[in-house]
C-alpha cells in the first residue's frame, strides 16, 4: 500500500506513526485522489474528523482529515496545506455525511469556504460578524475590551502565567525548606535516641 | 432524623420568618405565600447546573423550604442562570425571562455572571449578567455548592417576603436600557421583537 | 296505529304500503337530513342531473321505509342502490365505484334470494307474515335465510370485514352526498335491520357480538387516519357497531332507536361542519389543516358540541342514547359485551380529539389557513338547528320517549317509564339529564365569574409563536402542528398493531384475484384460434345432438 | 339548604384534597429519605399562582380549557355520594347515576385538552395524545370491574352499591378490585401510568403553557378530583362510609397505597403501559367478571 502511494501521489511520504496510525502529508490537488484512492481499495470509509491549525507565520492552514478503517483497526491521518486568505476547498460531504457539520465548523471558525457544502450556516455562533475567532490574527482580548464592559474591580489582574510560575516557586522553595527542617528534626531526634539509650 | 438536621431545618425556617417589615397585611400575606413558594425553571445554562440536582434531590432536599422545579417558564418564578453565559444561550435566557410570568425573579449563580469568572477574556461570553437581565441575587463561586444555594434562595425569600425583590419591574422600567445591551451582543435584532408597550398590554377576559 | 296506504293484489301477491310509528320515526330521520342538506346546496355548483338522482334517491328511501312487503322494500332498496351509484359516479373515482357495485350488487342478489326464500314457505311478501314464513322454516333453512340477509344488511351498514367499500367511498363522495350517506343511508341499514330481522327472530347474540368487533375495530382504524372524511367513515362504522349490538339483545330497540337519532343528527352536524372547512380552505386532511378556531370561531362551537355528543358526554344528547345502550346490555348481563362498548367508547376520545384539534387547534400547517374566514349562515343555519337538537336532548333527554314507547308498543315491546321530560329512565336506572345541565352550566358560570375576578390579569400572547418551546424561537417553517401523528404509537401495541395493521382488502384482493385467474381457466379454451373454435363448435354440436337423442 | 350542603362538600373536598397531596409530598420525601416539604405546601404553590401578577392567554378557549376542567371536578364530585345510608352529604348523586360519573370523569379532562390544544404548544398537545392513548387502556378493567359490581348490586345508582355491599366488594371479589386499582393508579396520575405530564420528556405535558392563575385552578381542581375519585372508590370497593372518621380513614387507606406504589416504580412509554394494562389488570377483571357472575 505504502508503495502505491508513493509512487501514485509522489509528493507524499507515509509516515508510521503508531501501529494503527499512519501520517502522510499531501499537496492539496492531489487530496481528493488519495481519499478517493483509500475509500475505494482499501476499507478506510469512516471520516472521523476534520482539523484545521492555523500556521499564521508560514501563512498557510493545515488540514487534517482522520480517515478510519470499518473495522477500526487503523487511521490514516492525511495533512494537506492550503492557503490562509481566501480559502476555497473542495467539500467531502457528498462522500461522508459527516463531513457536513465539521465543515460547517471549520467554515464557521476559521472561514475556510467549502465548495459543495449545500450548508454552512453558523454553527454555534449566531450572528456574528468579524473576523472568524479561532483565525490567529482575531484577539480575544481586544475584541472583549472594545464590545463588552467588564464589572469594575478586576483591574488588579495579573498574568496569570507569571503569577503561576511565582506561586509555584514559592511552593518548592517551601517544600524544601519544610524537607530541610525535617531532616534537622529528624537527626536531632535520632541523636536524643541515640543519647537516651 | 438525626438531631442535627432538625436544627438545621429550624435555623433555616427561623432564618426565613426572621424578617419583619411594614408592609399593609394585604401585601404581607401575598409577600408570604410568594416567599413560600418557588418555583425554579430547571434550565441549565452553563456548568453551574451540575450543582443543581443535589440541591433539589435527597441531600440538600431544597423542597423542604417550598423550592422546586418547574419544567416550563410558564410555571416558574425563578430563573437560575447557572454559570457562563454565552452569546447562544443568553438569548435562549432572555426568550425563557421573557415568557416567565410576573412577578419573576434572577438567581444568578456563580463568578462568571459577576464579573466574566474564568471566561474574562472569552469573545462569546457576557461579562455582567446584570447588563441584560435584571439580577435579584448572585451567589458567588466557582462554583457554589449547594449549601451556598441555598443561602442564596433564603435570602431571596427574605427579600421576597419584605417586597423588595422587584427586578422584574426594574426590566419593565428599564425596556429600553436592556434590549439596547441585549441587541449589541445578539446581533441586530432579539426576536421575538417584543416592544416596550407588550408589557403595558392588559388583554384577555 | 298502522295506517294502511295501499293493498293492491296482483295475482294472488299482496303489495302493501303501511305507515307506522317506526317508518314516520325513520322518514323523519330522513326529512331531517334532507332539510338540513338543502341549505348547502346553493354553495355548490352542482350538476342538474345531480337533483334529479337525489329526488329519485329520497322516492326510493320513503318507498323502503313505507313499504309494508318484501317486494316493494327491494325494489325501493334496488333503486336506492343504483342512484347511489350514480350520485357516487360524479366524484368518485372508478376503483372505488367498481368496488361499490360490485359490493352493492352481491347484497341486492343475496337479499332477493332471502326474499324468494320468505316467499316460498308461505307464498306472501308481506310483513305480517314473516315470522310466521321465518318459523316454518327448516333449521337450515332459517340459518341460510338470516345469513343472506344480513349480509345484504352489513354491507349497506358497512360492518367490519365488509366496510371495504364504505370508506373510500365516504371520502370520496361529494361532501353533500357524503353527509347524505352517513347519515341516512346507513339507517335504512339499520331500519332493514329491525324490520327483517330483529321482528322476525330472537335476540341474537352472535349480531351483538359482530357489533362490538366492529365499533371497537373501526375505532382503532379511525384514530390512524389522516383524512378527516375517512375518519369519520370508521366513526359511523362504529356507531352503527353500537347500534347492531344493542340490535343483537333483547329490549335494545329503544336505545338502538335512540342511537339512531343522535346519530343521524351528530353526523349531519360533523360532516356540513368539515364540508365548510373544505369549502373554505379546499384541504381535508389533518395534516393540512390546523389553527383554524379564530378564523372560524362559530363553526369551532359547533364541531365542540358534535365531538361532546359523539364522545357521548352527560350534557349534550350524546349521553342519553349510550346510556340506553348500556343499561339495555346491563339489563341483559351481557357484561364483557357492555365493557367491550364501553372500551370503545373510550377509544372513541381520541380520534374524537384528534378530530377537533387537527382542523380548528394547535396551529395552521400552511400559510393558505392564515386567511380562511368563517363560512357563510347557509353552512351555520343546519348547524345550529342541529345543535339546538343535541342540546335539547341532552337537558330533556325524554323528551322522544313517548314517541319510542309507541313504536315499541307497536312491536310489543317492553316500553320505557316516563315522569318528565329531564328524567330519562332505563330498565336498570335513571338520570336527570336536566339536573346535570342546570348544575354543570351553573358551576361553569361561577368558575367563569371566580376567575375574571382574580386577582391576576391576563395578557393575550402577541402572536401564535409566543409559546413555551425550550428557549428556542419557532417561526413559520418550524412544524407545530402535531395533528398528522396523534394516535400513531398505537400502533407499537402489540395487541392492538394487529388490529391496526390487518385490512380486509388483503382479502378481498385475494378473491379478486382468484375470480381472475379462475376466469382466465375458461378464457383459455377460447384462445382465438380458428382451428380450437371450430373443434370446440363441433364438439358442442355433438354435446346437443346427443343431448336431444337422449 | 341543598346549596349549603353542597358548598360544605366542594370545602370538604378542597381542604381535604390539599392536606392529601400535602402528605402525598411528604411521604414521597420520606420515601426519598427526604424532609419533604410543609404539610400545606401545594395549598400555598395554588394560592401563589392565583397572586401572580400576570399570566399569558393564547385566546378565549384557553381561558376555557381550565374553566372546564374546573367545572368538571367540582361537578363529578357532586354526583358522588359521601356515605351510604343517608341522604346527608349526598349532593345531586341522586339525579345521576354511575354511568354519569364515569363520563364526568372524562369531561373535565377533554375539556382542557381544547384549552391545551388552543395553546399551540406542541408538547402540551403531544402530552394529551398521551393521555387520551393512555386512557382507554387505563379506563378498560376499571369499567370491567364496575360493570360487574353494578352487575351484582342490581342498581346503577353510587349509594345503593355502597349500601348493598354487606362484606366490601374488595374483599368479596379481590380480582376485581385489583383490576379496578391499577387504572385506579393510574387515574390518580401515579407511576407507573405517569407518563402524560412527564417533565422531562414532554416539558410537563398538558400543563406547559398554563402559567398564574390558569395553573392556579388545575391545582385546585387536581386537588378536587383527587378526593372526589377516591370517594368514588371506596363507596365502589370499600363499603362506603357512614361518617366522616370513616370516610378519611378509608381514602387515606387507598390514597396510601397508591402513592406508595407510585413512588416505588418507575414509568412506563405510553405503548408499554397501554400493553400492560391491556394484559395484565384486564385479564384480571375478566377472570373476576366471570368468578363474580358465574353463577
Amino acid at each position: 500500500m505504502f508503495k502505491t502511494i508513493k509512487s501514485n501521489f509522489a509528493t507524499a511520504d507515509v509516515e508510521v506513526k503508531r501501529q494503527d496510525l499512519y501520517k502522510v502529508v499531501i499537496k492539496y490537488d492531489r487530496l481528493s485522489a488519495l481519499i478517493d484512492f483509500l475509500y475505494n481499495n482499501y476499507t478506510y470509509k469512516i471520516l472521523n474528523a476534520i482539523t484545521c491549525t492555523d500556521w499564521i507565520e508560514e501563512g498557510h492552514f493545515a488540514l487534517t482529515y482522520l480517515i478510519t478503517t470499518e473495522d477500526r483497526s487503523n487511521t490514516f491521518m492525511i495533512q494537506t496545506l492550503v492557503g490562509r486568505e481566501d480559502t476555497k476547498v473542495e467539500s467531502f460531504s457528498k462522500k461522508f455525511k459527516q463531513a457536513q457539520i465539521m465543515e460547517r465548523d471549520l467554515h464557521e471558525m476559521y472561514g475556510i469556504d467549502f465548495i459543495g457544502n449545500d450548508n454552512l450556516k453558523e454553527l454555534s455562533l449566531e450572528n456574528w460578524v468579524h473576523t472568524p475567532p479561532l483565525r490567529r490574527e482575531f484577539d480575544t482580548l481586544e475584541f472583549v475590551n472594545e464590545h463588552l464592559t467588564f464589572r469594575e474591580g478586576r483591574e488588579d489582574n495579573v498574568d496569570v502565567k507569571a503569577e503561576t510560575k511565582r506561586l509555584r516557586a514559592l511552593k518548592k522553595a517551601q517544600k524544601e525548606a519544610d524537607k530541610k527542617a525535617k531532616e534537622a528534626a529528624d537527626a536531632s531526634a535520632l541523636k536524643e535516641n541515640e543519647d537516651g539509650k | 432524623m438525626e438531631e442535627g438536621f432538625l436544627l438545621e431545618q429550624k435555623t433555616l425556617e427561623g432564618d426565613l420568618n426572621s424578617e419583619t417589615s411594614h408592609q399593609s397585611s394585604v401585601d404581607f400575606l401575598m409577600n408570604w405565600f410568594r416567599k413560600r413558594s418557588i418555583f425554579v425553571l430547571a434550565y441549565g445554562t452553563g456548568c453551574g447546573a451540575i450543582e443543581m440536582p443535589p440541591t433539589f434531590t435527597s441531600r440538600y432536599d431544597a423542597e423542604r423550604l417550598g423550592i422546586r422545579g418547574a419544567a416550563t417558564p410558564r410555571q416558574a418564578d425563578v430563573i437560575i442562570v447557572s454559570g457562563y453565559c454565552s452569546y447562544k444561550t443568553l438569548r435562549r435566557i432572555i426568550r425563557t425571562y421573557e415568557q416567565m410570568s410576573n412577578p419573576k425573579y434572577v438567581l444568578a449563580l456563580g463568578s462568571c455572571t459577576v464579573n466574566g469568572g474564568m471566561y474574562w477574556d472569552s469573545y462569546n461570553t457576557i461579562k455582567k449578567l446584570e447588563d441584560y437581565l435584571p439580577v435579584d441575587m448572585y451567589v458567588n463561586g466557582c462554583m457554589p455548592r449547594p449549601e451556598s444555594i441555598l443561602e442564596g434562595f433564603i435570602e431571596l425569600q427574605k427579600e421576597i417576603g419584605a417586597g423588595k425583590a422587584s427586578s422584574w419591574q426594574k426590566y419593565e422600567e428599564n425596556h429600553e436600557f436592556y434590549r439596547k445591551n441585549q441587541e449589541a451582543v445578539l446581533g441586530e435584532k432579539v426576536e421575538p421583537s417584543y416592544e416596550a408597550d407588550w408589557y403595558l398590554y392588559e388583554g384577555g377576559l | 296505529m298502522m295506517i294502511n296506504l295501499s293493498n293492491y293484489a296482483l295475482g294472488h301477491i299482496v303489495l302493501a304500503l303501511e305507515m307506522s310509528h317506526l317508518a314516520n320515526f325513520f322518514a323523519v330521520l330522513i326529512l331531517l337530513s334532507m332539510g338540513t342538506l338543502l341549505f348547502l346546496v346553493k354553495n355548490y355548483a352542482l350538476p342538474k342531473s345531480f337533483y334529479a338522482l337525489s329526488a329519485l334517491l329520497s322516492t326510493s328511501l320513503f318507498l323502503i321505509v313505507y313499504a309494508a312487503d318484501y317486494l316493494l322494500f327491494f325494489i325501493g332498496w334496488e333503486v336506492m342502490s343504483i342512484t347511489t351509484y350514480f350520485l357516487l359516479s360524479f366524484s368518485v373515482s372508478q376503483k372505488t365505484l367498481h368496488k361499490y357495485i360490485i359490493f352493492a350488487m352481491s347484497s341486492a342478489l343475496a337479499l332477493f334470494i332471502a326474499i324468494l326464500m320468505i316467499y316460498s314457505t308461505q307464498q306472501s311478501f308481506l310483513y305480517s307474515d314473516a315470522r310466521e314464513s321465518f318459523e316454518l322454516m327448516g333449521e337450515f333453512q332459517g340459518v341460510f335465510f338470516l345469513v343472506l340477509i344480513l349480509f345484504a344488511i352489513f354491507v349497506k351498514l358497512g360492518v367490519i370485514g365488509f366496510h371495504y367499500w364504505l370508506v373510500d367511498a365516504y371520502e370520496e363522495a361529494h361532501d353533500i352526498f357524503t353527509a347524505f350517506l352517513s347519515a341516512v343511508l346507513s339507517k335504512m341499514g339499520v331500519y332493514a335491520l329491525i324490520i327483517l330481522v330483529v321482528k322476525v327472530t330472537q335476540p341474537m347474540l352472535a349480531l351483538a357480538i359482530i357489533g362490538v368487533m366492529t365499533s371497537i375495530i373501526a375505532t382503532f382504524k379511525a384514530i390512524q387516519e389522516d383524512s378527516v372524511k375517512r375518519v369519520l367513515a370508521y366513526s359511523s362504522i362504529a356507531q352503527l357497531g353500537y347500534i347492531v349490538t344493542v340490535l343483537g339483545v333483547a329490549d335494545g330497540m329503544s336505545g338502538a332507536l335512540y342511537h339512531s337519532l343522535i346519530h343521524t343528527a351528530v353526523k349531519l352536524l360533523l360532516f356540513i361542519n368539515i364540508a365548510g372547512v373544505i369549502y373554505m380552505t379546499g384541504r381535508d386532511k389533518f395534516s393540512q389543516l390546523g389553527g383554524l378556531i379564530y378564523k372560524m370561531p362559530q363553526s369551532f362551537v359547533l364541531l365542540l358540541i358534535g365531538i361532546i355528543v359523539l364522545a357521548g358526554m352527560p350534557p349534550l344528547g350524546g349521553f342519553s342514547s349510550k346510556f340506553l345502550i348500556y343499561s339495555a346490555l346491563l339489563d341483559t348481563k351481557y357484561l364483557l359485551l357492555l365493557s367491550g362498548v364501553m372500551f370503545s367508547s373510550a377509544s372513541a376520545f381520541l380520534y374524537i380529539y384528534k378530530l377537533i384539534y387537527g382542523v380548528y387547534l394547535g396551529h395552521p400547517s400552511h400559510k393558505k389557513l392564515e386567511s380562511a374566514k368563517e363560512v357563510s349562515l347557509s353552512f351555520l343555519l343546519p348547524q345550529y338547528l342541529l345543535a339546538f337538537i343535541l342540546i335539547t336532548l341532552g337537558t330533556f333527554p325524554a323528551l322522544i320517549v313517548p314517541y319510542i314507547n309507541e313504536i315499541l308498543l307497536e312491536s310489543s315491546l317492553t316500553t320505557l317509564s316516563f315522569t318528565h321530560a329531564g328524567e330519562l329512565i332505563s330498565a336498570f336506572a335513571q338520570f336527570n339529564g336536566l339536573i346535570v345541565m342546570s348544575a354543570f352550566g351553573t358551576i361553569f358560570v361561577l368558575v367563569v365569574i371566580f376567575f375574571v375576578s382574580t386577582r391576576s390579569k391576563a395578557k393575550e400572547a402577541k402572536n401564535r409563536f409566543d409559546i413555551a418551546y425550550c428557549g428556542e424561537e419557532p417561526d413559520e417553517s418550524t412544524h407545530l402542528h402535531y395533528g398528522y401523528s396523534m394516535g400513531k404509537e398505537l400502533a407499537r401495541v402489540g395487541i392492538l398493531r394487529a388490529i391496526i395493521k390487518n385490512s380486509s382488502s388483503h382479502f378481498y384482493e385475494y378473491l379478486g384475484k382468484q375470480t381472475l385467474s379462475f376466469a382466465e381457466l375458461f378464457r383459455k379454451i377460447y384462445s382465438g384460434k380458428l382451428s380450437v373454435n371450430f373443434n370446440i363448435a363441433i364438439l358442442f354440436l355433438l354435446l346437443l345432438l346427443w343431448g336431444s337423442l337422449r | 339548604m341543598i346549596l349549603l350542603e353542597l358548598l360544605l362538600m366542594l370545602l370538604v373536598a378542597y381542604g381535604v384534597g390539599f392536606l392529601y397531596y400535602g402528605l402525598y409530598r411528604n411521604i414521597t420525601a420520606r420515601f426519598q429519605r427526604r424532609f419533604g416539604p410543609p404539610l400545606w405546601q401545594s395549598f400555598f404553590d395554588s394560592i401563589k399562582f392565583f397572586l401572580k401578577e400576570e399570566s399569558t392567554s393564547h385566546g378565549w378557549m384557553f381561558y376555557l380549557g381550565p374553566i372546564i376542567m374546573m367545572s368538571g371536578a367540582i361537578t363529578t364530585l357532586f354526583f358522588i355520594p359521601f356515605f351510604k345510608e343517608t341522604t346527608n352529604f349526598s349532593g345531586l348523586s341522586s339525579y345521576g347515576n354511575l354511568f354519569v360519573v364515569l363520563y364526568l370523569l372524562v369531561l373535565g379532562p377533554l375539556g382542557n385538552a381544547l384549552g391545551v390544544g388552543t395553546g399551540g404548544n406542541p408538547f402540551g398537545a403531544m402530552g394529551v395524545t398521551r393521555g387520551l392513548s393512555r386512557l382507554f387502556a387505563l379506563e378498560l378493567p376499571f369499567y370491567i370491574a364496575v360493570i360487574a359490581i353494578m352487575s351484582l348490586s342490581g342498581s346503577a345508582d353510587i349509594s345503593e352499591i355502597a349500601a348493598h355491599q354487606s362484606t366490601m366488594y374488595a374483599l368479596a371479589y379481590p380480582l376485581l378490585f385489583i383490576g379496578a386499582l391499577f387504572s385506579f393508579i393510574g387515574m390518580m396520575g401515579q407511576s407507573p401510568f405517569d407518563v402524560v405530564g412527564a417533565p422531562v420528556e414532554v416539558y410537563s405535558g398538558p400543563a406547559s403553557e398554563f402559567s398564574g392563575k390558569f395553573l392556579a385552578l388545575l391545582m385546585s381542581q387536581s386537588a378536587i378530583y383527587t378526593f372526589a375519585k377516591l370517594v368514588l372508590m371506596v363507596n365502589l370497593f370499600l363499603g362506603g362510609a357512614q361518617g366522616f372518621l370513616e370516610l378519611l380513614l378509608k381514602t387515606f387507606v387507598l390514597f396510601l397505597f397508591v402513592i406508595s406504589f407510585g413512588s416505588l416504580y418507575g414509568r412506563f412509554k405510553t405503548p408499554q403501559s397501554i400493553d400492560f394494562l391491556l394484559k395484565v389488570p384486564t385479564t384480571i377483571a375478566v377472570i373476576g367478571l366471570i368468578l363474580a357472575t358465574w353463577s
